[in-house]
């Protein structure tokens, strides 16, 4: 039981994967991209979880109280907000791509091969 | 590869991928043991060091500032290029505008909430360092207040509320402002990105140092990146919406 | 671990597979902003409140705005083309 | 603490930054000063910092957070010499590339110098930084940048190449990420030296094994090494050129230098015992790139995508260097990635000349049309990247094979085959574009790609003289390195450093000067240079018998097959993504426990 979150976390990134290989279209692609990147967001607030401890806000709460890891934190929710506008950025590229090619299916997206 | 190649090869691979993710996950301490050190020290000095309450905020801002520059320079940059990409595509079509809602009950509710959700954003921004919030996360809800004109009124009076111009000299100007906190402290003769203020009172609006500025500029380019954001995708539909 | 947490990660197993088997683009856009709900119920169990606020922000506003967008964008052009 | 060090990063994040928000007020010339004053101080302030790596490394604190108990609070940057020189090399590629495209790009408005310089500051703060999660960050702000950058085509061309890099780059750093928790997980720390300390008392179990896997999948899927290379040949197809030769100059040495970044102060402890399995497992994939780049470079007629599979096998023999786990291969490795960088970007830049004057980089439609000053460049650095001495890079490729230990004799000649591959790949299109020699039918080559010979809506323009120039002065650099006095001496002392996992970790987190290195001045033996010189001519033979006695004679199975798996369908990247990722993760568990 106590592995459950990075389970989660492994279930996310390969279902995700799942979805980008198996998908027909960019735009549904690029959305189970966002589902494989969650998964590093729980992997690394997992590892920073303690138990019985409150979060890392100390106002209101007994000095040295046990609080969860404040780093993980930081660097997850900055890649939060910073990942929409890459996202953003991905589906203008494929509204770019939808513009020329009339279709957003990766297997008929003619492109440069071999 | 065909389709029905693809899939056995990649199904072996993700079977493979996830045996070995287990594997390595199987070696982390159970779930609520992490034991440190780095988030552990910084929780028993950050209040003596920062005199912020919010530990997150100070990291965010000041031990792994420096992290924080990048990502600002991220998201500047994805949005600065997202506009770039639409901009360049976007047919030049009738200016005839369509508005989304007509309804003026809906409309004048729309509008009232604007301005709470402006506040409310505000509010997350100022106490960041203190409570939960910073100038990430408000600056957001702050841009998605202001689209709420669109919802609620129309195009015209978000883009004149937002005008391309404008935001994208804050955009920019937000992001300059927190590389330039960063170099002015290199300049004093501080290492880059050191605190330069004095820390004030633990808990007070005023404490922290140099973070309530590193936070408003955060909060700057974060609005300022969201609602030019915002702003290509309407445009990109109303265009569509004009030319039927 | 706790039932609440336990609960939430569930949850969010289920969430995510529904967001990829999705196949329908609109009803993924909306299936992916319930996911984005799940995972701020998720971080705030795990102690993360300003983690928590940023999803929100994102996963409850920024981000299925600019999908449909996306999506608005497509239909109107594949429509106008028929 | 030395003040020049954040400056690499500081001045293009500040200047980008300050630049797009002035941008509506200012003329369209001055996004190119302003990137070219800025990209000149940095080439300047990294070469300062590389004199001053001489005998140990320079490390910065951000914040001025020092360590406190061995646990570090900050970020740091840990300057190296390889760092410092890889810093150097994109400073300086980006001001030939910024004068390559003066003026160029002045309709879009200042994004493009934005952006450029966005990019530089990325690839600065990877070459330098000491912290895990930092070079995560800017892994991933230098692709976005790239995503962005790839967009600005020379004609307009659908983007389906920067969707597929954003996509496949996307799932390194999700790769890299996921590692990257692994290791908090386990050490709490962030700092690589710090996490190094703790990995090495502890055994070498799936954590380690696992997080070292995804770590590396993470850089070398920037690096383009097979089988992650897919990205690579779509994104150089549409972008433009000068910005082709920032990612095979910089991009892809810097993923592929990452790999020894952190191996040796994270977990060269823990794997201590098992460096016999780990190099046979790094040498394979290097030579899997170096012989596979090369084929594949072999069968393209287009420019940019032969200098993209020319990356992927110069990249592989890189690899080859750093897999063999020596001080004198990791220095060879080190000065190959740098002078072999400068001179790809050097033919990169070529190639932008004749598309910008001949508007095409179709090794066929182009033959017989070539510029003799550009036909000049372009043989001179086709037979550099066959291994001809005494380049710069041939002094690289030869301490990389002097490094093996024994078990290894066959690499020399694996090498050169690879290495004869990619030189007579480009030397047959120099042949046919300056000589008009061969055909201009080439079946194996493949179609001629939709024709798209428009008249083009503006005379030519860019002066031939700066465009020349830059590139030369790339080439000339790349060649000449080999003079620097000592050389071969300082990179192997600098290497051993920082093999010298302990003193390193001891120097980063508690300041202590690292030992004196003892170094030898090693020079290429008698055989290095036959081989070298075999190559370069083997090369040459090889383009002369592809022009003169035509390509027919691939058009088999297997070479086909090879082909059609660069279906250019981002699905299947990702598929063999995953699947590269499970082999060699496989390999790792069976031959590391």
């Amino acid at each position: 039981m106590s592995y459950l979150p990075y389970a989660l976390a492994v279930w996310l990134l390969v279902v995700g994967l799942y979805g980008v290989v198996t998908s027909r279209h960019l735009v549904h692609l690029i959305v189970c991209l966002t589902v494989c990147q969650s998964s590093t967001y729980v992997l690394l607030l997992g590892v920073g979880y303690r138990k019985h401890a409150t979060a890392p806000i100390f106002k209101g709460i007994p000095l040295g109280a046990k609080a969860t890891d404040p780093v993980v934190q930081a660097l997850v929710l900055t890649d939060v907000v910073v990942s929409v506008t890459v996202l953003a950025l991905l589906l203008a590229v494929a509204v770019q791509v939808h513009k020329r090619e009339d279709t957003l299916d990766p297997d008929e997206i003619p492109a440069v091969r071999g | 590869m065909s389709a029905r190649t693809r899939l056995p090869l990649f199904l072996v691979s993700a079977a493979g991928l996830a045996a070995l993710l287990g594997y390595g996950v199987a070696g982390l301490p159970p779930f609520g043991d992490y034991h440190g050190p780095y988030g552990l020290v910084l929780n028993q000095v950050v209040l003596a060091q920062r005199h912020t309450t919010n530990a997150v905020a100070a990291v965010v801002f000041d031990y792994r500032g420096f992290d924080t520059l990048g990502e600002e320079l991220m998201l500047f940059a994805a949005v600065a290029a997202t506009a770039l990409i639409l901009r360049e595509a976007r047919e030049e079509e009738a200016k005839q505008v369509v508005d989304a809602v007509h309804s003026e009950p809906v409309r004048a509710v729309g509008l009232a909430a604007v301005p709470v959700v402006v506040l409310l954003g505000l509010f997350v921004v100022a106490f960041g360092y203190l409570s939960p919030g910073g100038g990430f996360q408000g600056g957001t809800v702050v841009a998605l207040g202001l689209l709420l004109v669109y919802l609620a009124a129309e195009h015209r009076a978000y883009r004149r509320l937002t005008p391309a111009r404008v935001v994208d000299v804050f955009e920019g100007g937000g992001a300059a402002m927190f590389v330039g906190l960063a170099l002015g402290a290199l300049a004093g003769g501080l290492a880059f990105q050191e605190n330069f203020l004095p820390l004030g009172k633990i808990g007070a609006l005023t404490s922290g140092g140099s973070i309530p500025l590193l936070n408003w500029a955060t909060a700057i380019e974060v609005t300022a990146a969201f609602l030019l954001l915002f702003g290509e995708f309407l445009e990109e539909v109303m265009v569509e919406r004009r030319a039927r | 671990m706790i039932p609440l947490q336990v609960a939430a990660i569930v949850l969010v197993g289920a969430g995510g597979l529904a967001v990829v088997l999705a196949r329908d683009l609109l009803r993924q856009a909306l299936l992916n902003s319930f996911f984005g709900l799940q995972l701020v119920v998720l971080f705030l169990v795990f102690q993360a409140p300003d983690v928590a606020l940023s999803a929100l922000a994102v996963g409850g506003g920024a981000a299925p705005l600019v999908i449909l967008a996306t999506l608005a964008k497509l239909r109107a052009r594949e429509e106008k083309r028929r | 603490m030395d003040v020049l060090v954040p400056l690499p990063v500081a001045l293009p994040l500040l200047a980008a930054a300050a630049l797009a928000a002035v941008g509506h007020f200012v003329p369209a010339w001055f996004g190119d000063l302003v990137a070219a004053v800025v990209s000149v101080a940095v080439t300047v302030v990294a070469v300062v910092l590389l004199t001053r790596t001489g005998a140990h490394d320079v490390v910065y604190w951000f914040g001025g957070w020092r360590p406190s108990h061995g646990v570090a609070l900050g970020i740091a940057f840990d300057v190296d010499g390889a760092g410092a020189a890889m810093a150097a090399l994109a400073a300086f590629l980006m001001t030939a590339g910024v004068v390559f495209s003066w003026r160029y790009f002045d309709e879009t408005g200042p994004l493009f110098h934005v952006l450029l310089l966005v990019f530089l500051g990325a690839v600065e703060g990877f070459a330098l930084s000491g912290d895990l999660f930092n070079l995560f960050v800017f892994l991933e702000l230098m692709t976005v940048a790239a995503i962005a950058l790839t967009g600005y085509g020379d004609e307009p061309a659908p983007l389906q190449g920067a969707l597929n890099f954003g996509i496949v780059n996307g799932f390194g750093a999700f790769f890299l990420l996921f590692g990257i928790g692994l290791l908090y997980g386990r050490t709490g720390a962030l700092n690589l030296a710090q996490i190094g300390r703790s990995l090495a008392g502890g055994p070498t179990d799936g954590l380690v094994l696992v997080s070292f896997l995804l770590v590396t999948a993470g850089f070398l899927v920037k690096a383009g090494v097979v089988p992650f290379h897919f990205w690579l040949s779509d994104a150089y197809a549409v972008a433009p050129a000068p910005v082709c030769a920032l990612y095979s100059g910089v991009m892809s040495d810097l993923g592929l230098l990452a790999v020894a970044k952190v191996y040796w102060p994270v977990f060269s402890g823990p794997f201590q015992t098992h460096a016999t399995a780990l190099r046979a497992i790094l040498v394979t994939a290097g030579v899997a790139s170096a012989l596979v780049g090369g084929a594949m470079a072999f069968l393209q007629r287009d420019l940019k995508r032969m200098l993209a599979f020319v990356t992927i096998g110069q990249i592989g023999i890189g690899l080859v260097g750093i897999g063999l786990l020596t001080a004198r291969s990791l220095a060879g490795a080190t000065i190959f990635a740098v002078a072999d960088g400068l001179v790809r970007g050097s033919l990169l830049l070529v190639v932008g000349i004749l598309v910008r004057r001949l508007r095409t980089d179709d090794e066929l439609r182009a033959r017989g049309r070539g510029l003799p000053a550009s036909g000049v460049l372009f043989a001179v650095g086709a037979l550099v990247v066959a291994g001809l001495p005494p380049a710069a890079s041939f002094f690289g490729r030869a301490l990389i094979v002097d490094g093996a230990t024994g078990g290894y004799r066959w690499l020399p000649i694996v090498l050169t085959a690879a290495s004869i591959l990619s030189g007579g790949a480009l030397l047959r299109a120099a042949g046919r574009i300056s000589f008009g020699w061969g055909s201009d039918e080439e079946p194996v080559l493949g179609e001629e790609q939709p024709a798209e010979e428009e008249e083009p809506e503006h005379p030519p323009r860019g002066s031939l003289v700066v465009m020349v120039g830059s590139a030369a002065a790339l080439l000339v650099v790349g060649v000449t390195l080999a003079a620097w006095p000592g050389l071969p001496g300082k990179a192997e002392a600098a290497a051993l450093r920082t093999l010298d996992r302990p003193a390193h970790a001891a120097e980063v987190l508690e300041g202590k000067p690292p030992p004196h290195e003892a170094a030898s001045a090693p020079a290429p033996s008698g055989t290095n240079i036959v081989a070298g010189l075999l190559s370069a001519a083997g090369a040459v033979a090889l383009a002369l018998a592809a022009l003169f006695g035509g390509l027919g004679i691939l058009a088999r199975a297997p070479v086909l097959r090879l082909k059609a798996l660069h279906s250019g369908i981002v699905t299947d990247y990702v598929t063999w993504l995953t699947a590269g990722v499970a082999a060699l993760g496989a390999a790792f568990v069976l031959a590391l426990r």
